[in-house]
């Protein structure tokens, strides 16, 4: 066991520098950090002013300008190679500075303080919506494999897997939100109640699909455990059925779904993007899309560590929990 | 065998027999016989395509015809503003209605298909080519290469996929051809740790083993023993792929990052553009028919994609 | 006892009539049981024999309701008098596991992987007996004591991954007997633990069985088995029984070429050890759809043209041996038909038929 | 020299510029790199609160028709009719998008910056009702006599919200932070030399030099360069940046509490200094950005919020429609263009210039995208204003005249053309949803003509695009100038350099010495004849391809009293709805 643990962290931390790396050098390749920092200066020509005559006096404001860009490339390391200044910011990291925004100058550490509960509150709400309507609902279609409800659910999660979060979100909101209005159509932070209430849609838009896959992955598991010997035993031992069905089959049926409750976690984050958007939560997904197209370093890379870190971990709790769920895996 | 360890003739052919009587189409089979009443009942199930199949491929291939051939065929121009009034509800003249310029929403969700299966397509292609050839060598040599690639896709896997798209389409220009590479990135590690899954699985087999101590070459080995074995699984999957990349794509067009031009219209820069509250409460069809089109293509793609990844008993994958 | 409705004796404790299961699937009605009828009589064991495909563990888990739902189920099973599908149906509470359990072919497979040892026997008890946890799991562990399971109260905390085949078979059959059931159907209860363990472990069944006063179904394909441990042997082909008889009746004077080549095909321990097996030549019959024909016919080595025209009726002598053969082993027939086939060297169904049929006399 | 209170009607204001941009921005919602125009008024055609307007201030006469019921009048005193004010109560105020943060001397301010800043921090110069500049923080102005030396005093007494009281130090320390800032000193460049343009005179006054003549200089400091902190404040803001968004400032409200995106809380100052003469009324004041407007519009009509300040059309219609909210609508705002860059090709030909122009569809995009809430514009000056020539018309939707110009184009310039089209890039900003409908729109319009390229970048980097000139045509919004000289900093010759703000790289040396002329003397006439000949050569020029005024809309709950009618500390009644930059200081419900 300690072996194991050992191994995942180390995993744990190549995949943060892979990640973090990658992310980097993409935003570095791909964006202008230092626009972010002086704005238009970014584009001047220093190295021709600098050249430029020294009585010309239309370019004194132009050289106090240059200062402040090489002021600010020194603060912020944009001098440096881009290897050596992913290790700087290593270093920060490792110190517990997360730097502070391009953007306003916030530290990174608040604006994820703030933004996180947001996001997690919508992540558990999804994750309660689909485990909730998932366990049912595939221990009944299994229940009654290649019945009618099973035919037709099979049918519903097909649907739900196909439609998209955006346009399930769209659909939602229109339906349970506009006309109907049961539901708030955005964000309410007033009170907790408010809050929770004004986040079971976008709960909704991110849990359903994942409902679907999750009952599918159920189902089929679940209707191949109900043909084991020892599921056939507990019915000869004289167990009633739905007795067999949670104390039995559902416990060795559940590795499919905690596997995709692991990778389903990045897919979440990744919808919680849009579904923040379509409800205007502000949220981390929100956050990163924001600073992504600021270039804000700092807070994606940030947000990135955050997001890659909370994968790994929950796929090193999903290998924690199949042990639970099979104990036969604790043996190997 | 020889003694210089090339095949004879005779070893050859009897291996080209080994072979022939090992190479099943198969990645996991189930694990009980036809028993009576058992799983062997889905066995037969799993053997017929159904109606529901077909019904999707029609609707599939209708829809490609309709993305290939749309500027010759009789739809309104999807670009001209003023069509109609704004926001017009479905008519005889516009079948789906228009949307806030006064756009045709009928053609624009037809002409939607072109980016949307165009980007899905490429993408899956470029997902397969590249994480099928990464994950065959590295389920083919294990080792160091395996290591390495399977740690890249952890990685890969590790970066929220859609926070990977928008850092490269927010800062490059958001042409075709890059929206589909993205979307192709974000293919490449699913598909390689399936293709990996099915080499390491084939390698062990006997004819592979038969192949390798019969003295053939790696290079012949991959491309003519494990490829065709795990190219059909990946094959099977290749419609479940690229309804995720037509997702994804919609996702990105969502955010307003994907393909940019008035010409590239997409189902998921449609959506957006209804999706206003106000649009949606007053002209709700601007939005819910390209909904509605592409759920069921997405949903055509997914249903043909499991209905062929049950024909050739392909275990399902979360990706 | 004796596995007719005539027999004047007291009610039988399990009386099956006329049982038929028929599966549905896409290639056509999978006919597993046609028509079983048999009594079982309290204290007594009844063994089912056949191959596999015979129907044998089909009629085994029709008794117990432990088909799935596709399948078709007629006849009549009756347990002291009480229709048994009648209540499965209605749901009946404390039936199955009090009055008739079952024990499965491979213990690897029938116990739950991820539930420890002890709270699966002791669940069966907590159920239907209302015992607290505690005294369950205190009854588990005399249970298993019982079983002969070396080291009781460290095994009720292990999972079944940590034991043996043969120990988890006790564990099955601990599990089993919990409750005192009135009946116990064994399917193969053998067949997957060590050859060497085998016989112990139906010797305790026995002897468990015996003490306890239980009535027994022994599932087998194995003569072997049967023997020295059945009061009355059902020998099943296609979904038929094809012979019947008390113990001793069938392993001496078996009428059936099917029994007997089933016979043939055990190996016996005072068998020299090159002794060749006589497999049985052909494959198990098709059930889909089968021709009015003896099932058996195209395997027999007996077989004539009348064994093609239409399917034999299971006669013979009255409550005590009946057989369906129209050339019975051991008869005169049965002779010719034999002589006749080795003369033409083939049968009538296509069989070849070389030398010596073997010790048939 | 001119002293306070009797200056010529004039405003310099702070000018900024920024792309069209929409309330459903996904990602550059919050916080713009520039501001939006200053300067605005209470548009005369929509039934709600009105401002008074008198004769010979900028403002037009009015049409009797369309002048409404005047809600206040006089010098800050409530109109007889008007109950009496209430005190308390939280006013709950959506804007369109969050601030960066919320120190004037470090971020630059948008209008949803300024409507949480204002309550904060007394400007040192604001706008009476006619549009004139007056001190407001400061005691009074007073300038040399070629206007290039502008004294100013300050009032006794002001303290900040953490006690200390204000000099003329913490006055110096804030506008060198802000001049030393690129971005927010960036608009000032042509007024304001870097160096010492401010010094110390004594603990009360202080010295500004400008670079050229400015008669109404003082209009500078009405906006974000007129918020002074403490000197102190602002050392410890340099080192923790976290401050930024809790500043310290003199206002009658002070910060309590600000999560980004989500809601920022003002709380009653209770030693304002004022307090004697400017009442606050309300106890707290909550602002949430919501960048989508129509949901802020729907919240506003069942009552969730007290007050909405908007340019989205949608949910301006929205809060006209519903019962219970009243709208103050200002027309007068920043213009809705394009801006076609005639520093390179294809632009740097005015034939090519003038089909874009011709083949614009203005009348689609009014009705289509505007839906009827914006009037179509002519010229960067509303039609109320006396700027405005009403001889200068915009040319568009009149395509059959731009086929000519582009065949005798493509005819010189085969490099530039294909089938006959002429090649070019249209920049706007995103992602947006409604930038995206308005580049459809005007794509479809040009694409007979023209291959067009739409390329949609991030708002920011958009700015960036402009001013280093790498676009063909962008669509922008800017100047709403009540006063025009605000407006020559986009027109100069002088502000084309590498980082132009002249974004349409046209120079015109003549219309620069009328500029120039204009900002240095008091003659109304003499200024008006100035504008309005720039106008035409604007025209001229066909740089600009002018659509509408954008519409500020604020919408209120009927309990929501004097969002206009307020007062400055001598009892000067203030302008209302500066292009969305609602004062909420005097605000009370009831």
């Amino acid at each position: 066991m300690a072996r194991f643990l050992i191994r995942r962290l180390v995993l744990l931390v190549a995949v943060l520098f892979a990640v973090t790396f990658l992310g980097f050098s993409a935003m570095n390749f791909l964006g202008d950090p230092l626009f972010n920092v002086v704005g238009l200066m970014a584009e001047l020509d220093c190295e021709a002013i600098e050249a430029g005559s020294a009585e010309d006096p239309s370019l004194d404001r132009a050289r106090s300008d240059c200062e402040t860009v090489a002021e600010a490339r020194a603060t912020y390391h944009l001098d440096r190679p881009v290897p050596v200044r992913y290790l700087l910011w290593v270093g920060d990291m490792v110190t517990g500075d997360f730097g502070t925004s391009f953007q306003n100058d916030q530290p990174v550490a608040e604006i994820i303080r703030e933004k996180l509960p947001e996001t997690l509150i919508l992540l558990v709400m999804a994750q309660i919506v689909s485990l909730g309507v998932a366990i049912p609902w595939g221990v009944v279609a299994a229940y009654r494999a290649n019945r009618a409800f099973d035919r037709g659910s099979t049918v519903a999660s097909f649907g739900l897997l196909s439609v998209p979060n955006f346009a399930l979100g769209v659909v939602l909101l229109y339906l349970l939100s506009l006309r109907w209005q049961i539901f708030p159509s955005a964000y309410e932070s007033d009170s907790v109640v408010g809050l929770v209430f004004s986040m079971v849609l976008p709960a909704l838009t991110l849990g359903l699909p994942l409902a679907a896959s999750y009952q599918r992955l159920l189902r089929t598991d679940l209707i191949t455990t109900l043909q084991e010997d020892f599921v056939h035993m507990a019915r000869a031992k004289g167990l009633p059925p739905m007795r067999i069905m949670f104390r039995h089959a559902l416990r060795p049926s559940l590795f499919s779904v905690v596997t995709v409750f692991g990778v389903s976690t990045g897919a979440m984050i990744g919808g919680s993007l849009v579904v923040e958007q379509i409800f205007g939560i502000p949220g981390i997904g929100r956050e990163i899309v924001t600073a992504v197209v600021r270039d804000d370093f700092p807070v994606v890379l940030a947000i990135v560590m955050l997001v890659a870190c909370t994968f790994v971990i929950i796929n090193f709790m999903v290998d924690l929990f199949y042990s639970w769920l099979d104990p036969r895996v604790r043996a190997r | 065998m020889n003694p210089d360890g090339r095949p004879s003739r005779r070893g050859r052919a009897s291996r080209q027999r080994l072979l022939r009587r090992f190479r099943v189409f198969r990645l996991v089979r189930s694990s009980k016989g036809p028993e009576p009443g058992g799983p062997g009942e889905d066995e037969a199930v799993r053997r017929r395509l159904g109606v529901g199949f077909w019904l999707a491929v029609i609707w599939l291939v209708v829809m490609a015809f309709i993305a290939l051939f749309a500027p010759m065929l009789p739809f309104a121009d999807p670009t001209k503003v003023g069509y109609s009034g704004p926001r017009e509800p479905p008519s005889a003249g516009a079948w789906f209605g228009t949307d806030a310029l006064g756009r045709d929403v009928f053609s624009r969700t037809m002409y939607g298909a072109r980016i949307s299966l165009a980007v899905g397509g490429f993408a899956i292609v470029f997902g397969m080519v590249v994480g099928g050839a990464l994950g065959i060598l590295a389920g083919y040599f294990r080792g160091r290469l395996d290591q390495a690639v399977g740690f890249a896709f952890f990685v890969l896997l590790s970066f929220p996929a859609l926070v990977l798209a928008i850092l490269i389409t927010a800062t490059l220009e958001r042409s075709l051809l890059v929206v589909s590479l993205t979307i192709g990135i974000l293919a490449v590690a699913p598909v390689g740790l399936l293709a990996r899954a099915s080499t390491l699985v084939y390698a062990e087999r006997e004819f592979v083993a038969a192949a390798r101590v019969l003295g053939a070459r790696n290079g012949r080995i991959i491309v003519r023993e494990l490829l065709p074995n795990v190219v059909i699984p990946m094959g099977a999957l290749t419609l479940l792929g690229m309804a995720v990349a037509v997702v994804a794509e919609g996702s990105l067009a969502f955010l307003g990052l994907s393909v940019a031009g008035d010409e590239a219209i997409s189902w998921g820069k449609m959506i957006v553009d209804g999706a206003g509250l106000r649009d949606l409460q007053n002209a709700t069809h601007v939005a819910m028919f390209p909904v509605a089109v592409m759920f069921v293509t997405v949903l055509a793609l997914n249903f043909a994609g499991d209905r062929i990844r049950q024909y050739f008993d392909v275990k399902e994958l979360a990706f | 006892m004796a596995p007719d409705q005539t027999t004047a004796a007291p009610v039988p404790l399990l009386s099956v009539r006329d049982l038929h299961v028929r599966f549905p699937t896409e290639r056509g009605t999978v006919n597993a049981v046609n028509g079983v009828s048999f009594d079982l009589y309290e204290g007594k064991t009844l063994a089912i024999v056949g191959e596999s495909g015979s129907g044998k563990s089909v009629t085994a888990k029709t008794l117990m309701n432990l088909l799935p739902r596709s399948a078709l189920v007629s006849g009549e099973v009756t347990y002291a008098g009480q229709d048994v599908r009648a209540l499965a149906a209605t749901g009946t509470k404390h039936f199955f596991g009090v009055q008739m359990t079952m024990v499965f072919q491979d213990p690897m497979t029938s116990l739950n992987p991820v539930k420890r040892v002890g709270e699966q026997i002791a669940e069966t008890l907590r159920y239907h007996l209302g015992r607290s946890r505690g005294e369950a799991l205190e009854e588990a562990e005399n249970l298993l004591e019982a079983v002969g399971m070396p080291e009781p109260a460290r095994r009720v905390s292990q999972y079944p991954h940590e034991l043996s085949g043969g120990l988890r078979q006790r564990v099955v059959i601990a599990m089993a007997l919990a409750c005192q059931p009135r009946l116990l159907i064994a399917d193969e209860p053998t067949t997957a633990v060590d050859v060497t363990v085998q016989k112990h472990l139906l010797d305790l069944l026995d002897e468990l069985r015996r003490d306890r006063g239980m009535a027994m179904i022994l599932i087998t394909h194995d003569l072997g088995v049967a023997h020295g441990r059945a009061d009355d042997v059902a020998v099943m082909y296609a979904g038929r029984i094809v012979e019947t008889a008390d113990a001793r009746t069938l392993f001496v004077d078996m009428r059936h070429p099917y029994t007997e080549a089933l016979l043939r095909s055990i190996p016996r321990i005072d068998d020299p050890v090159h002794h060749r097996l006589d497999p049985i030549p052909g494959r198990p019959p098709e059930l889909i759809s089968p021709p009015d024909a003896c099932a058996f016919a195209p395997r027999c080595l007996y077989a004539q043209a009348d064994c093609l025209d239409g399917v034999p009726e299971l006669s013979g002598l009255v409550g005590l041996h009946r057989f369906a053969c129209l050339h019975p082993t051991g008869t005169e027939r049965g002779e010719a038909a034999a002589t006749a086939n080795r003369a033409a060297g083939v049968t009538v169904a296509g069989l070849p038929v070389t030398g010596d049929p073997g010790g048939a006399g | 020299m001119s002293t306070a209170g009797t200056a010529e009607p004039s405003a310099q204001a702070e000018p900024a510029a920024s792309p069209e941009r929409s309330d459903s921005d996904v990602s550059a919602a919050d916080g713009d790199r520039a501001g939006g125009a200053e300067t605005g008024a209470v548009s005369p055609d929509v039934a709600g609160e009105g401002s008074p307007e008198d004769e010979g201030s900028l403002v037009a006469p009015l049409d009797a028709t369309t002048t409404v019921a005047v809600q206040g009048a006089g010098t800050g005193v409530e109109a007889p009719a008007d109950p009496l004010p209430l005190a308390g109560g939280t006013l709950r105020v959506a804007v369109d998008g969050e601030a960066d943060g919320l120190n004037p001397a470090a971020n630059n301010f948008a209008v949803s910056a300024y409507v949480m800043a204002y309550p904060m921090f007394d400007p040192l110069a604001y706008f009476d009702a006619e549009g004139n500049w007056i001190p407001y923080l400061a005691e009074s102005f007073t300038s040399n006599d070629d206007a290039t030396v502008w004294r100013m005093r300050l009032r006794e007494g002001v303290r900040f919200h953490d006690g200390t009281e204000m000099t003329a130090d913490d006055v110096v320390a804030t506008i060198s932070a802000q001049l030393a800032d690129p971005v927010i000193s960036l608009v000032y460049r042509n007024t304001i030399e870097a160096g010492d343009f401010i010094t110390k005179i004594d603990d009360l006054t202080v010295e500004m030099r400008v670079a050229r003549p400015s008669a109404r200089f003082p209009l500078a400091l009405t906006g974000q360069l007129g918020m002074v902190l403490p000197s102190e404040w602002l050392e410890l803001a340099r080192e923790d940046p976290t401050l930024n968004q809790k500043p310290v400032g003199q206002g009658p409200f002070m910060i309590s509490s600000r999560v980004q995106d989500v809601a920022t809380t003002l709380v009653r100052n209770p030693d304002y200094w004022a307090a004697d003469r400017m009442p606050v009324y309300v106890d707290r004041i909550e602002v949430y950005p919501i960048t989508d407007m129509v949901i802020a519009a729907e919240r506003l009509s069942v009552g969730d919020l007290d007050l909405a300040i908007t340019t989205n059309a949608e949910a301006t219609l929205i809060m006209r429609e519903s019962a219970g909210v009243r709208t103050i609508e200002n027309l007068r705002s920043d213009e809705g263009f394009a801006v076609i860059n005639s520093g390179r090709p294809p632009f740097d030909d005015i034939r090519a210039r003038q089909a874009l122009t011709f083949a614009a569809d203005r009348d689609g995009y009014l009705e289509l995208i505007r839906q009827g809430t914006s009037p179509p514009a002519d010229t960067m000056f509303h039609p109320d204003l006396i700027w405005h020539n009403p001889d200068v018309k915009q040319e568009t939707n009149m395509p059959e005249r731009a086929g000519p110009l582009v065949a005798a184009y493509c005819a010189d310039h085969p490099e530039n053309c294909s089938a006959g089209r002429i090649n070019m890039e249209l920049h706007f900003g995103g992602p947006s949803v409604e930038n995206v409908r308005i580049a459809d729109l005007q794509i479809d319009a040009w694409e007979e003509f023209f291959n067009v390229t739409p390329v949609e970048i991030l708002q920011d980097k958009l700015i960036n695009e402009v001013v280093l000139g790498n676009y063909d045509v962008v669509n922008w919004r800017q100047f709403g100038t009540i006063d025009p000289d605000s407006a020559a900093l986009w027109l100069e010759c002088d502000s084309i350099g590498f980082i132009s703000l002249n974004f349409a790289r046209y120079c015109d040396p003549a219309r620069d010495a009328l500029m120039l002329e204009s900002r240095a003397i008091d003659d109304l006439d003499r200024r008006v004849e100035i504008w309005r000949r720039i106008q035409e050569m604007i025209r001229d020029s066909y740089t600009y391809i002018f659509y509408y005024h954008t519409n500020w809309a604020v919408g209120a709950r009927d309990g929501v009293h004097r969002i206009c009618g307020q007062a400055s500390p001598d009892g000067t009644e203030l302008w209302c709805n500066n292009s969305g930059r609602v004062l909420l200081n005097g605000v009370w419900l009831g």
